[in-house]
């Protein structure tokens, strides 16, 4: 149970960032709340690498030690390039949206004609 | 280099020819417009005649394999067997929907060529459309769990920048920010998913994953995890709301692609419950007396049930709609229903199909799959057709709105003769490609439960009549004054149209032999899990 | 209170139990049950691809093909950016 | 935006040297250190978002078209393609690593032993400096483009 205490952050992020997609009607915090999810899956997975004891797997000098494992390193890379390249477009398109209808609120946005 | 070297590395170069060309664009659109334009259709070109020569290697040989960087798909150390790299696996199932995806990526290229020449930005137009088509065949082809995340995100960021082209309308703009969050929230879904897999397994390759796959807890969540937000993506119904949108205001031959990347978010759900969770779809939940509760029946009960429902928005939404691109739209909403309500279907009786280890595709089940596999090329190339015919209406009146058009058959006809055929073939008519699908789903469904089956009926016989009221609001009737100067689409756009109406009547004429060869094949490889997972594994199944 | 943030609450309890399940059922952190793919590849970094780092060998040899999408993503985000902030009239 | 005080340009101008060949180390040690394309590339890129936010965006632009910036985020790309390219072509399998495990080509084809030797690990040191190119060009022009196009009275690039 103590041990499943980071899989606890996970689950908090996770929860914030959908009730800011959910529950917020702000562009902009429908964003934060989606870059939130994405901060804790990027947990979920770069916590699943870890083993007692471990060091990064960087061979350095002497011999073998336990080691984390190396591939959610990678996923995790990945997926935190593909949450900067989400963000940059989302954003591009808040500032469109902003300019063209003064607000930032996606149901006054949404009731308005063209 | 002779073709046989081509076909083995065609897996890959399916992939890399279309990334290739996007990267080169920006330096080939220095040189002139018009180059740009051949330059970007013969890639696309290149990667359709790549693909038929796959798809035709696959359906008479059977399953390929390519592995990235490595000779040998698996190794094996002491008692494990793991994938420790990427992996493309090509079977039926992945060919079929690489000709869907071909088949719609020349259409768009091609019909861009005229559509799109008055907008500004189009090196970057024609290299997202690139990365979009890139994307999708990488969705297809791939083995391999994540590189499906990651590809499945390429079409995310790549159709919300293009849904999003035309910036000065700010209800293109909105349509595009709400496909990235759905599509964004869809994709984490499928990220969480790929992880749980991930820390249950150790791995990430789809058919090493399907070969431990133990049915605990942690993997019924994922399940839900990873059919949940491919369904986002595929727009069925609680998360349908970004699809009318995306599809009614982006440009028309984005479109076209888009239904593609819909599509193979469809294809994404048959491969997860098919084959990554094939061994243990019908196992017992709970034992209520006599009757045992299995998976597959809650699971398809629920994708019954909302196909339903989403057959039945798509439909209503469609006929009060006024603006010709929203209508077409809902329609498509419907037609997925169709799509997963086969899907559905097979997946209750699932325990029919693989009885006795032989794979069925005769009876009830088998039906049903046919059907709902040929329904998916049948709605990619009638909703795309009926999409190109309204780009073509816009491009030549600037009209989308139905109120204001009128006797647009005298001034152009061959856009008239191809609504015909896209109307009819939408609804299901008897000579039309919809017909054959539709009626193996009418037929399954019937023996699921009747009333499912008549619903179905109805609805399409109601979306008939919407097309019928479009047909005669918008083509017949006096000629409008203000439409008096109005030309028939250029030839680009009437090649594009002409090519996909071509396949239609073909399709519709010959629906035997197109079962025969490439629906069966599809079909038998998407419920043929365990050579999926044999081919791989290199035969040390348990 | 509408209906569609009683949907929306539902929807949010539900997510909320599935993954509360999902944190008390995963393998207890730093003790992953089978580990034999990394294993394999901490141990075979040196001599198949020659790099110290495990990390960048997962990235750029055993799933490359990975990083290729993902430089594609980069590649199509700033794509998508500049095609947004674009110039309408010719 | 317009540009900051003096202070912080002087400021800029001496740390940003440092910054780039910071980023620049982390891309050439890629393979032995923790870091690679994508965290070096990170790096340069936020020293290039400093210069920016201190010259204020429309001096940058003047100085750099995002069009030759989109150009040579093209060309890391095809470097990086190219790569798997030529391993199909020397390797007989896309994304092949044939540089390591043979004598006849003498670049970064040695195995690693610990110990920070850079002249390992075969094409994965080429990958890196494909992929640094591309994300610190990538980056500097998300953030350029948006700073440019969110000035008081802009809107649109070029």
């Amino acid at each position: 149970m103590i041990y499943n205490i980071p899989y606890f952050a996970v689950v908090a992020l996770i929860l914030v960032g959908l009730y800011a997609v959910i529950f917020k009607r702000n562009l902009i915090k429908i964003v934060i709340g989606i870059s939130l999810i994405e901060s804790g899956v990027n947990l979920f997975l770069i916590t699943l690498a870890y083993r007692q004891d471990s060091t990064a797997p960087i061979y350095h000098g002497s011999g073998s030690r336990i080691m984390s494992l190396p591939v959610p390193h990678a996923l995790t890379l990945t997926s935190i390039v593909i949450g900067v390249a989400v963000t940059a477009l989302m954003l591009s398109l808040i500032i469109h949206l902003y300019r063209h209808y003064g607000t930032l609120d996606a149901r006054k946005i949404a009731e308005e004609e063209e | 280099m002779n073709l046989e070297t081509v076909i083995t590395h065609s897996p890959a170069l399916i992939v890399a020819v279309p990334l290739l060309g996007a990267f080169l664009t920006p330096f080939i659109g220095k040189i002139s417009d018009k180059v740009r334009n051949v330059f970007v259709i013969l890639t696309v070109g290149l990667t359709f005649f790549l693909v038929y020569l796959l798809a035709s290697d696959v359906f008479a040989n059977g399953i390929r394999i390519y592995v990235f960087g490595g000779d040998s798909s698996v190794i094996v150390s002491g008692e494990s067997t793991f994938a420790i790299r990427i992996l493309f696996e090509v079977d039926g199932m992945n060919a079929f929907m690489a000709i869907i995806a071909s088949i719609l990526a020349i259409a768009s290229v091609i019909y861009s060529w005229a559509y799109m020449k008055e907008n500004t930005g189009l090196d970057k137009f024609y290299t997202l459309i690139l990365l979009l088509i890139a994307g999708m065949f990488g969705m297809i082809l791939t083995g391999d769990l994540f590189n499906f995340f990651v590809f499945l995100e390429i079409t995310s960021i790549a159709s919300c920048a293009l849904i999003a082209f035309w910036t000065n309308k700010g209800k293109s703009v909105d349509a595009g920010f709400k496909y990235i969050v759905i599509s964004s929230i869809g994709a984490l879904f499928v990220l969480f998913a790929i992880g749980i897999l991930y820390s249950q397994y150790n791995a990430l390759n789809m058919a090493v994953l399907a070969n431990s796959i133990q049915y605990t807890f942690l993997d019924k969540i994922a399940l839900g995890l990873l059919v949940a937000g491919l369904a986002m993506k595929a727009g069925i119904v609680p998360m349908h709301m970004w699809l009318p949108d995306a599809y009614g205001k982006a440009p028309s031959t984005v479109t076209l692609i888009l239904i593609g990347a819909t599509q193979t978010s469809i294809y994404g759900v048959l491969r997860v419950t098919f084959t990554l969770y094939g061994n243990q779809l019908t196992s017992t939940l709970k034992q209520i007396g006599n009757t045992s509760v299995t998976m597959n029946w809650i699971l398809g009960i629920i994708i019954v049930a909302l196909a339903l429902i989403t057959i039945v928005i798509g439909v209503l939404m469609a006929l009060k709609q006024t603006d010709f691109k929203r209508m077409i739209a809902f329609a498509a909403v419907g037609e997925i229903g169709y799509i997963f309500l086969a899907i559905g279907s097979v997946i209750i009786s699932y325990g029919q199909i693989i009885a006795n280890g032989n794979m069925d595709l005769t009876g009830p089940a088998g039906m049903a799959l046919q059907g709902g596999i040929f329904h998916i090329i049948n709605d990619a190339l009638d909703i795309g057709l009926l999409f190109l015919v309204a780009g073509a209406i816009y491009y030549s009146t600037k009209q989308t709105s139905l109120n204001e058009m009128g006797g647009l058959a005298r001034n152009m006809k061959y856009t008239t003769v191809f609504f015909i055929i896209g109307l009819l073939a939408v609804a299901g008519m008897p000579p039309m490609n919809g017909f054959a699908s539709k009626l193996l789903i009418y037929q399954s469904t019937y023996l699921v439960n009747p009333i499912i089956a008549i619903v179905a009926i109805v609805f399409s016989i109601l979306l008939l009549a919407v097309f019928v009221k479009v047909f005669h609001s918008a083509f017949l009737g006096p000629k409008l004054q203000k439409f008096k100067d109005v030309k028939e689409a250029p030839k680009s756009m009437l090649i594009a149209m002409g090519v996909i109406t071509f396949i239609i009547i073909v399709f519709g004429l010959f629906p035997n032999l197109v079962v025969e060869n490439i629906i069966q094949p599809a079909a038998k490889a998407i419920i043929d899990h365990s050579s999926y997972i044999t081919t791989v594994m290199g035969g040390v199944l348990p | 209170m509408s209906a569609r943030n009683v949907v929306a609450i539902i929807f949010f309890v539900i997510v909320a139990m599935f993954l509360v399940f999902i944190a008390l059922m995963t393998h207890p952190f730093g003790d992953p049950g089978s580990a034999e793919m990394d294993q394999y590849i901490i141990d075979n970094t040196q001599r198949e691809t020659g790099a110290d780092n495990g990390v960048t060998s997962v990235v750029f040899d055993y799933r490359g093909f990975d990083t290729l999408g993902e430089a594609t993503i980069l590649f199509t985000a700033v794509a998508g950016v500049i095609l947004v902030f674009r110039r309408l009239q010719k | 935006m317009s540009g900051m005080s003096k202070i912080v340009k002087t400021i800029s101008n001496i740390i940003f040297p440092f910054i780039t060949i910071f980023g620049l180390y982390v891309i050439a040690h890629g393979h032995l250190t923790p870091g690679g394309g994508f965290q070096g590339g990170a790096i340069v890129a936020s020293g290039c978002a400093m210069i920016l936010v201190a010259y204020g965006s429309l001096w940058t632009m003047d100085k750099i078209k995002e069009k030759q910036l989109s150009i040579l985020e093209s060309l890391g790309a095809i470097g990086f393609i190219g790569v798997a390219f030529l391993g199909l072509i020397f390797g007989l399998v896309f994304f092949k690593n044939f540089l390591v495990n043979q004598d006849t080509i003498p670049i970064f084809n040695e195995i690693g032993k610990g110990l920070s030797n850079i002249n390992t690990a075969g094409v994965l040191p080429l990958m890196n400096f494909a992929v640094g190119l591309k994300v610190i060009v990538g980056l500097f022009v998300i953030v350029l483009v948006m700073a440019y196009a969110t000035r008081p009275n802009g809107g649109e690039i070029e």
